[in-house]
């Protein structure tokens, strides 16, 4: 039986556009022009993916299981034109660069293959899924994934919930158990949940864009992120793309260099379903 | 199991949402897990017909599987923003911003999201206490409210009632009640609202607080205010920060000592030595007045009085090329309508009030009066009107306790032996009152040196209204309704609105009409309806008029009260004169206590999202730290995660180190909200308070604390230490500060080249 | 060599294997407290979760899967000296090769520690094997670490194979010497070995056949272990000469390994006749050959990654000689590059506690290379914010140690119930250097013809 | 000469030119090292190939002088990224010249010593010669090493490797073995030699091309599954353009003329032991490996020219039939001169005594 379904699901994997038919392939665009760094996407996270805190201790041990994180960075990365190396300063002038970063949900994802269980693999919808149900623990797919947003359950952390703090804690996903991984999943409860709307309207394969928000694009002060169905051509987040001349399975853009739109390491052929827009900063001030 | 399932519907989705595990995704991770391998579900968990019906009924907040959103507002730091709470089977699970609000567009800030963990924090007080031979024991209610009514319920002159910032419902309560007992001693104390600014504002633009447009800006000059974080409003800023940037983009020039997260997204940060910024404003105003076309807008003294000023010197003086301050001029002229701000760097000093006044002046001259800075109307209901009060009150009532005015304080909503400055020794003055009692939600550090403790609601489980600091659009108020039962139920804690309804029914009849706060305010509410702009009609059959307005306004979650047309704005600028800045040889280094969207003013210590929630520039987690700039770092031989001793005139703290770029060399920074001495488990014992070294310095025209004037010095004493920062670079590499190491991680691109592209997008 | 006496070879090997001394028990029982703190600290490990082990982000692997890579490598030079000296027909291998195959059977079961207890949930360790299952759920075959997982049963398996069929005559050497519990022992395990001629013949074949199968076998094994790195995207891991690298430290190692028991070896059981300094020089020069092997392909490595000029892989090497890890870096290249070169003198090799002492320091320099491969690329990854530097913590260092202690304790045992040297094999060697020393001299001088065409041609 | 495969035949022939007489000298200091007895038989006649010295250096001259038209990153085409000091032009040229002069000093000499070598000889001579011996490995490897990366893989600048070194110098050391039986069988068919060598040479000749053909073949797959699995584009392009490129059937015929036709016909020990049988996997090796260097130099290019080498150019077969011709004359001038062919009385003799 296992052996029939094994080759049953070699013969149809080996299909060219495996996925061409599905309606769904959710992406995200994140405008570093307007992310200020607050960290409201992060406490949003928090809230609606029962993420753990974990406490001074672990913080510093590094077991933090914040599944968005704003990076913060202060240099220009290098060949940056005009910008910051106009002059040697002491100081920051420019700002910050902060960079709102999480599973990239990568259409050709590094995690993915290694995983030995093979309890991280892509769903039809463009996501990049870990079943935790699965997954042994061996942290392959953290090493292999080069934006290291993959984060491990190295304790019990829901034991240290003390009452009534679990009565927060969503229905509409698990609290995870020590030794497996866990990331960003693009709130895959409300994709489900919207799906099954969209169903419950009668369109079955079309969830109306805007009706569907991830809790970090949510809580946004700024609405510096969007996210949406890259198949739907009406979607935001699909004209943003389309306007940023950023193509999803690529590894190299054809576009011009004005346009704004890049996808983090791009290089390395991961695919990712994030596109950000560059920071800008305004040379003349 | 109900009994009218088909089987042919009964898919194993619908059975696991009847077994209570859970809802969509949490199944669908589950069953694609073990129901196959990746590459095919033949077993179909995608059809979907579910009609889950419970045997029992439950209560009325309760629909299994269900969940619903209910309007309220957010009462985590005085902005008021509005809230959709996400509830499932009774139990609120999510705050996001609710969208119609004027407020946030619903938006909502980590504070604001994290009020969750306020509210079902595992350190709420549950039980009335009364002070019983020096100790705080608990009591039962009954007996709590007896000793309540014994101690306000009567005339007394001497009483003095502590608030923190408030407004609304709970401000006309408490006044009614001190109108009733004969007090006159409302003292309001917040740490954070710009005292000394709206004090500048009211003199110069006769509204406390004038409407900004931020989108119309193209070019905001800010002093040092961190309207991205800390300043007023934070969310309804950063709505409208993000109209400021679209093409064509507005440009964003932050000056202050230390960067703050709104000089973090600056175009051009300048860090200006501190209590300089006055001086600056003044140089730049006397650039601009050597045009006629802005000297016109200004009196003739005013201008005569900026003669004298010499650019050069103030260059000098403020640590900044003096060509910055010829660009930041031409800037200011050619981008128009600019705005300029100033903010709690700026005001935090002994000639604060001056320095407001020169800053907010650039505005007369710039022309950006009734362009960026507009009228704000009559309150409607003055008596809603929030009040955020200053250092001062707090310094009135230390003063008034030290010399025995007051017998009985009542504190609500304000921590004042945490946040009050070391020097006042807030906590001796306390024990001088007879009888102190509180009403919290938390054992903070006042609370348990009062005599009486009790133990409230939070914000998410009682009716309120609140009128925000700073709103873009007049007369909003917002609207609050519990949006579950009490977590520890109605034994445990109560509305501090009933409390106080029920003292207050004894001592004035008129408020026996309402049997409960909810009925107070409603009814409020309801007579107020011919004055609100939106009206409500019954919109099912046999709906009263009442309960369609009841559930109107409780679906919107606020009401628009009419207002005035606002009056044209005036400005009224006279002459600033500036002290020179004089350095202090035993102190050499500024301190600075800075806020941050997150632990606020201290407020939030006790919840774990925010304390794990990095600070926005160091990147530092659930500790304190004193951030120094490189230089002087390596003046001092400290690096990252040492241990230094920071001492003021006032005292001294131990701090861990952080070697920060974005602060002026002859700064240091200590972030407020640590150093808690009690506050439940999250906050006790965790780093330290800066408001316990600042020196006793106040601003000479307000009378406000000049929090931003203390002069410390800084010895090292241990070596590194595990400093707790999830910039883990930052402690790896030698520079002390991650950088992208070659990575394009973020891209940059200028403005220009924004503007002409975005434009088409 | 050419004075042992036959009789002497059965009676010197069967005494090794009687009453032991007090040293012996003194060091087993070290080794068992050794194991049973590691059991602690595994039992501590498992009820916490691995986080008291002070793995963090970004260092999801550490000091296991440096132990296991270091445990793994060890077991290669017994494959490489019994099967390919075997193949080659180098004679010098038979006095060690025993305890060598017994060092490579124990240094796998201490490897295959390593993954278990370093999984997050080691209690679903056998999701990693392809078995009938009513979910229908296969592995990910995909994965190099299921790889792993196959390559190491079956080289587990054909080493133990490997070692027991080489020791069936001295099985019944022993047997026929033994009393009491140990007789069973022997004669269970001798299955019935008389040493008739078909069963030489038979025997002969089976054992080429296993070596045969055994030497691309290893090479694979380490390859695949190699693959672990070398298949993931990680700068510094993603290096093509891994392969070879890994089986060239592997051997390296092991070879090291091979010197420091043989040296314990011969002054322990007074083997001094059999473990001669001739071996000695030989086991020396092979390994001296194979560490120049490595340094090449580690050299090689480095400067491949400056060639290219890599960001990502550069930023790594910087790292790894300048950030934090460096004193680790250095000491491998010290211990393990430097060193030796000390093998190159004549003397050197010659000289017993030298080479033991040398040994010991190869090992170290060796260990340490794990442990570089492993953490300092993960320390500085594509995403510079997650930087960050941990040491191993106490639970690590335990299990580390306990490791130790139980490959000692395992190969103590061994060697008090099995002969640790093949007396088979040594008398066939005395026998054949005995009888073909002249005639090789004879063949030499036949097949020297070049003299005669320098006479001839008159080359100058 | 203006098409770039033309050079890169051109950069082949010189590869061949060069690896010829220092993998030839590698064996000799190898089987010396390992006390091969039947290195009496061969040393002299594969030594004698440092003939070809001169013919590889005036390659390397042209080849140098060609510049960008040898090598794409010296016309500032860097793919977009900074090269390192390397990439450095008078270095490069600099470098290359001086080892390649060093490395065919060091053959002479080591040509001399050994010819001063043999059992009876002073055994400080001996000593001495042992010595050089001992260094020949090392040079071997790292100048291979140098030459594998300077001319073929950094052809895409960045494009990387490290295992590209022993894959490229382990190839050329079969390739020579290869070449060099394929000689000895017509030199032994036409009698041309003083005196006979074995049959046995054929066979241990055969069982060391065995063992490096499943080198080779292991370094192959190692590199391309490391490249193909992690599936960085920078690296797996370069395979892609070799596979799906216009000259994709020379990928695949130098990948199984390297790998399977060789070890399947190794391994048989009746082929082993023919010295005609051996011919065939011989020229497998040799062929399969000129294709290899041709495509890896030519792999950057691959989908930018339709260029089969002999097929579409016929100066590619003028080049290589040059170079093969005087390569031809140099070793067999360097043969007689050294005396290992026979007089022609002597040939004549056996050639009777045979007919």
């Amino acid at each position: 039986m296992a052996l029939k379904r094994m080759l049953e699901n070699w013969s149809r994997l080996r299909q060219q556009d495996y996925y061409a038919e599905e309606p769904y392939m959710w992406g995200m665009a994140i405008d570093l022009n307007k992310c200020i760094g607050c960290g409201a996407c992060v406490t949003a996270c928090y809230a609606e993916n029962n993420l753990p805190v974990v406490g001074k201790e672990r913080c510093g041990s590094g077991h933090s299981m914040h599944w968005m994180r704003i990076e913060r960075y202060w240099t220009e990365p290098e060949g940056t034109p005009e910008i910051e190396q106009e002059e040697a300063s002491d100081f920051p002038e420019r700002g910050a660069h902060y960079l709102p970063m999480m599973c990239q949900q990568c259409n050709h994802a590094p995690c993915e293959p290694v995983c030995p269980v093979a309890a991280t693999y892509h769903s039809p919808d463009g996501l990049n899924t870990q079943v935790y149900n699965r997954c042994v623990g061996s942290r392959y797919c953290a090493n292999n994934c080069p934006y290291k947003v993959r984060y491990f359950n190295f304790f019990e952390f829901w034991k240290d919930l003390p009452h009534p703090l679990e009565m927060q804690l969503n229905p509409d996903l698990s609290v995870r158990d020590k030794g497996v991984m866990e990331k960003c999943t693009f709130c895959v409860q409300r994709i489900r949940a919207a799906k099954d709307a969209a169903e419950d309207a009668g369109h079955p394969e079309h969830v109306e864009d805007g009706t569907l928000m991830t809790a970090c694009q949510q809580g946004c002060p700024t609405q510096a992120i969007v996210f949406g169905n890259l198949k739907d051509p009406e979607s935001k987040v699909k004209k943003s793309w389309a306007s940023h001349q950023v193509e999803l399975d690529r590894y190299e853009q054809d576009k011009s260099e004005d346009v704004r739109g890049y996808r983090v390491l791009e290089e390395l052929n991961t695919e990712s379903c994030v596109m950000y827009l560059d920071r800008v900063r305004d040379t003349e001030a | 199991m109900s009994e009218n399932k088909s089987s042919s519907n009964w898919t194993r989705r619908s059975f696991i949402k009847a077994m209570g595990l859970g809802g969509a995704a949490g199944s669908a991770l589950v069953l694609s897990g073990c129901g196959d391998t990746d590459i095919i579900n033949e077993v179909d968990i995608e059809v979907r017909k579910e009609k889950v019906e419970p045997n029992v009924d439950p209560q009325d907040y309760v629909r299994p599987g269900i969940e619903m959103y209910y309007a309220s507002t957010c009462r985590q730091c005085p902005a008021g923003c509005g809230v959709h709470a996400r509830i499932r089977e009774g139990r609120v699970l999510k705050l996001e911003g609710n969208p119609v609000s004027d407020v946030n567009h619903g938006r909502l800030c980590p504070m604001g999201q994290a009020g969750l963990q306020s509210h079902y924090n595992p350190d709420r007080l549950t039980k009335p206490m009364l002070r019983k031979g020096g100790k705080l024991v608990e009591i039962s209610w009954d007996e709590a409210e007896d000793v309540l009514r014994k101690n306000l319920g009567r005339k007394n002159a001497k009483l003095a009632w502590l608030s923190g910032a408030t407004s609304g419902h709970h401000r006309a309560l408490v006044d009614a009640y001190l109108a009733a007992a004969g007090a006159k001693n409302h003292f309001v104390f917040d740490t954070l609202p710009p005292a000394v600014g709206h004090a500048a504002n009211q003199e110069m633009f006769g509204s406390y607080m004038p409407r900004l447009d931020f989108d119309k800006a193209r070019l905001i000059v800010s002093f040092g205010a961190d309207f991205l974080g800390t300043w007023m409003s934070p969310v309804q800023f950063s709505t409208q920060y993000a109209e400021f940037r679209n093409a064509p983009r507005g440009t964003l020039v932050q000056i202050e000592p230390k960067m703050t997260l709104t000089g973090a997204n600056a175009d051009r940060w300048i860090p200006a030595r501190p209590g300089t910024e006055g001086h600056l404003a003044l140089a730049l105003a006397s650039l601009l007045v050597q045009k006629s076309e802005y000297a016109d807008r200004v009196p003739a003294d005013v201008v005569a009085s900026l003669k004298d000023v010499n650019v050069d010197e103030v260059a000098k003086l403020c640590d900044i090329p003096v060509e910055r301050i010829h660009h930041l001029h031409h800037l200011m002229t050619d981008r128009s309508p600019s705005l300029v701000l100033s903010g709690a760097s700026a005001e935090g000093v002994q000639h604060g009030f001056e320095t407001a006044r020169a800053i907010l002046m650039l505005n007369v001259l710039l022309g950006n009066v009734g362009e960026t800075i507009l009228p704000r109307s009559e309150d409607p209901f003055p008596a809603l009107a929030p009040r955020m009060g200053g250092w001062s009150e707090v310094k009135a009532m230390v003063d008034g306790l030290n010399k025995g005015s007051f017998d009985t304080v009542v504190v609500f909503g304000s921590n004042p032996l945490y946040q009050a400055p070391g020097f006042m020794q807030a906590d001796k003055a306390f024990d001088k009152a007879k009888f102190r009692i509180s009403f919290s939600m938390f054992p903070d550090e006042t609370t348990m040196a009062c005599d009486l403790v009790l133990p409230v609601h939070s914000y998410l489980e009682e009716w309120n209204t609140t009128m925000p600091a700073y709103a873009a659009t007049d007369g909003y108020l917002g609207l609050q309704q519990p949006v579950m039962n009490p977590v520890f139920g109605s034994h445990a804690t109560r509305s501090f609105g009933d409390l106080m309804l029920d003292v207050l029914k004894h001592m004035d009849p008129n408020f026996k009409q309402w049997d409960s706060y909810q009925a107070y305010v409603m009814g409020a509410l309801w007579t107020m309806r011919p004055a609100l702009v939106k009206q409500y009609k019954p919109s099912v059959p046999g709906q009263t008029e009442e309960e369609a307005f009841k559930q109107g306004i409780l679906s919107d979650g606020f009401v628009q009260m009419k207002v005035a047309k606002a009056a044209k704005i005036e400005a009224k600028v006279s002459a600033v004169t500036l002290p020179a800045e004089k350095a202090n040889a035993n102190y050499p280094f500024r301190l600075i206590p800075s806020a941050r969207l997150g632990l606020w003013d201290g407020r939030h210590a006790n919840v774990p999202w925010l304390q794990e929630l990095p600070d926005q520039l160091t990147e530092v987690v659930w500790d304190s730290w004193i951030e120094i700039h490189p230089k002087t770092a390596e003046k001092l031989g400290v690096i990252t995660g040492d241990v230094v001793q920071v001492e003021s005139s006032a005292g001294k703290a131990k701090v861990k180190v952080v070697v920060f770029p974005g602060i002026h060399p002859d700064a240091v920074a200590i972030p407020l909200g640590q150093g808690h001495t009690e506050y439940g488990r999250y906050a006790k014992g965790v780093g330290v308070n800066p408001f316990s070294i600042l020196a006793a310095l106040f601003d000479g025209k307000t009378g406000e604390l000049a929090t931003y004037a203390t002069d410390v010095k800084v010895a090292k004493i241990e070596s590194r230490g595990k400093l707790v920062t999830l910039a883990n670079g930052d402690l790896v590499l030698e520079s002390n500060t991650s950088t992208q190491a070659g990575r394009e991680l973020v891209k940059t691109t200028t403005a220009e080249n924004f503007d002409l592209t975005e434009k088409g997008a | 060599m050419k004075d042992i006496e036959w009789a002497r070879i059965n009676k010197d090997v069967l005494a090794s294997l009687e009453s032991p001394r007090a040293a012996f028990w003194i060091v087993l029982a070290v080794c068992i407290a050794l194991v049973l703190c590691g059991v602690a600290a595994e039992v501590y490990q498992y009820k916490h979760g691995l986080g008291v082990a002070l793995m963090d982000k970004p260092h999801y692997w550490q000091l296991y899967i440096s132990n296991f890579v270091f445990w793994i490598g060890m077991s290669h030079s017994g494959t490489l000296l019994s099967a390919i000296l075997l193949l080659t027909k180098a004679d010098w291998r038979k006095p060690i090769y025993r305890f060598a195959e017994a060092m490579t059977l124990f240094s796998i079961l201490t490897a295959a520690i390593f993954p278990v207890i370093h999984l997050g949930r080691v209690w679903y360790m056998y999701w990693v094997l392809p078995y009938p299952n009513q979910h229908t759920i296969w592995p990910n075959f995909r994965s190099p670490l299921l790889w792993d997982a196959a390559a190491i049963t079956t080289y587990a398996l054909s080493s133990i194979l490997f070692l027991y069929v080489g020791m069936i005559p001295d099985l019944a050497i022993c047997r026929d010497n033994a009393k009491g519990w140990r007789k069973k022992l022997y004669t269970a395990l001798s299955v019935g070995w008389m040493g008739r001629a078909t069963e030489w013949m038979a025997f002969r074949k089976t054992y080429v056949l296993i070596a045969c199968f055994l030497v691309p076998l290893a090479v694979s094994v380490h390859s695949i272990v190699a693959s672990d790195f070398a298949m993931s995207i990680m700068p510094d891991w993603h290096i093509t000469s891994f392969p070879p690298y890994f089986v060239a430290g592997a051997l390296y190692s092991g070879c090291a390994a091979i010197i420091t028991l043989f040296v314990m070896l011969r002054y322990i059981f007074k083997f001094e006749a059999y473990m001669t300094t001739e071996i000695m020089d030989k086991t020396a020069k092979l390994t001296f050959a194979i560490a120049m092997v490595w340094n090449f392909l580690n050299l090689g490595e480095y400067a491949s990654i400056w060639y290219s000029n890599d960001m990502f892989e550069k930023e790594v090497l910087i790292q790894k000689f300048i950030g934090p890890y460096a004193p680790v870096v250095w000491g491998m290249l010290l211990c393990a590059m430097v060193a030796p070169f000390a093998m190159a003198f004549e003397k050197f090799r010659h000289n017993m506690w030298a080479m033991f002492w040398l040994s010991l320091v190869l090992q170290l320099g060796m260990w340490l290379e794990r442990f570089q491969i492993v953490s300092p690329p993960l320390a500085s990854n594509h995403e510079p914010w997650t930087w960050a530097v941990v040491w191993p913590g106490t639970v690590q260092l335990t299990l580390t140690a306990a490791s130790f202690g139980w490959f000692t304790m395992l190969f103590l045992i061994f060697c008090k119930i099995f002969p640790s040297v093949s007396m088979y094999e040594v008398k066939e060697m005395v026998f054949h250097r005995r009888h073909a020393s002249s005639r090789d001299e004879m063949e030499d001088i036949g097949k020297i013809k070049d003299e005669v065409m320098r006479s001839e041609g008159g080359l100058a | 000469m203006n098409s770039y495969a033309n050079w890169a035949i051109l950069m082949d022939n010189f590869l061949f030119a060069l690896y010829m007489p220092l993998a030839a000298i590698f064996w000799c200091a190898v089987l010396h090292l390992v006390n091969g007895k039947w290195r009496y038989e061969v040393r002299f006649l594969m030594s004698s190939a440092t003939a070809l010295f001169p013919l590889g250096f005036v390659l390397l001259l042209i080849i140098l002088a060609s510049g960008a038209k040898s090598f794409p990153w010296m016309g500032g085409d860097t793919f977009g990224e900074p090269l390192n000091g390397w990439h450095n032009i008078i270095f490069f040229d600099l470098r290359q010249i001086g080892l390649f002069l060093a490395v065919w000093a060091f053959c002479s000499y080591f040509v001399k010593l050994q010819k001063q070598e043999y059992p009876t000889a002073d055994p400080v001579a001996r000593r001495k010669f042992r010595n050089v011996a001992l260094l020949v490995p090392f040079i071997y490897c790292i100048y291979g090493t140098i030459m594998s990366w300077d001319f073929e893989m950094t052809q895409i600048p960045r494009w990387w490797s490290p295992i590209y070194g022993p894959y490229h110098f382990e190839s050329m050391m079969r390739v020579f073995l290869a070449f060099f039986i394929i000689a000895l069988f017509f030199l032994r068919k036409r009698n041309l030699l003083k005196r006979p060598t074995h049959d046995y040479v054929f066979n241990y000749c055969a069982q060391i091309m065995l063992a490096l053909t499943i080198i080779w073949t292991y370094a192959f797959f190692m590199q391309y599954l490391i490249m193909w699995y992690g599936d960085l584009p920078f690296e797996i392009e370069r395979f892609h353009k070799m596979m799906d490129g216009p000259n994709w059937f020379l990928f695949w015929a130098f990948f199984l003329m390297n790998s399977f036709i060789p070890f399947l016909m190794l391994i048989f020990s009746a082929i082993r032991h023919s010295p005609a049988l051996m011919l065939f996997p011989a020229f497998s090796i040799l062929m399969g490996t000129f294709l290899e260097r041709y495509m890896w130099i030519i792999s950057p290019h691959a989908d930018d020219i339709d260029h089969t080498p002999f097929f579409s150019s016929w100066e590619d077969i003028a080049i290589t039939a040059g170079v093969f011709l005087v390569g031809c004359f140099l070793w067999n001038r360097r043969m007689k001169k050294d005396g290992l062919y026979g007089t022609d009385e002597e040939v004549m003799e056996r050639r009777h005594a045979e007919a």
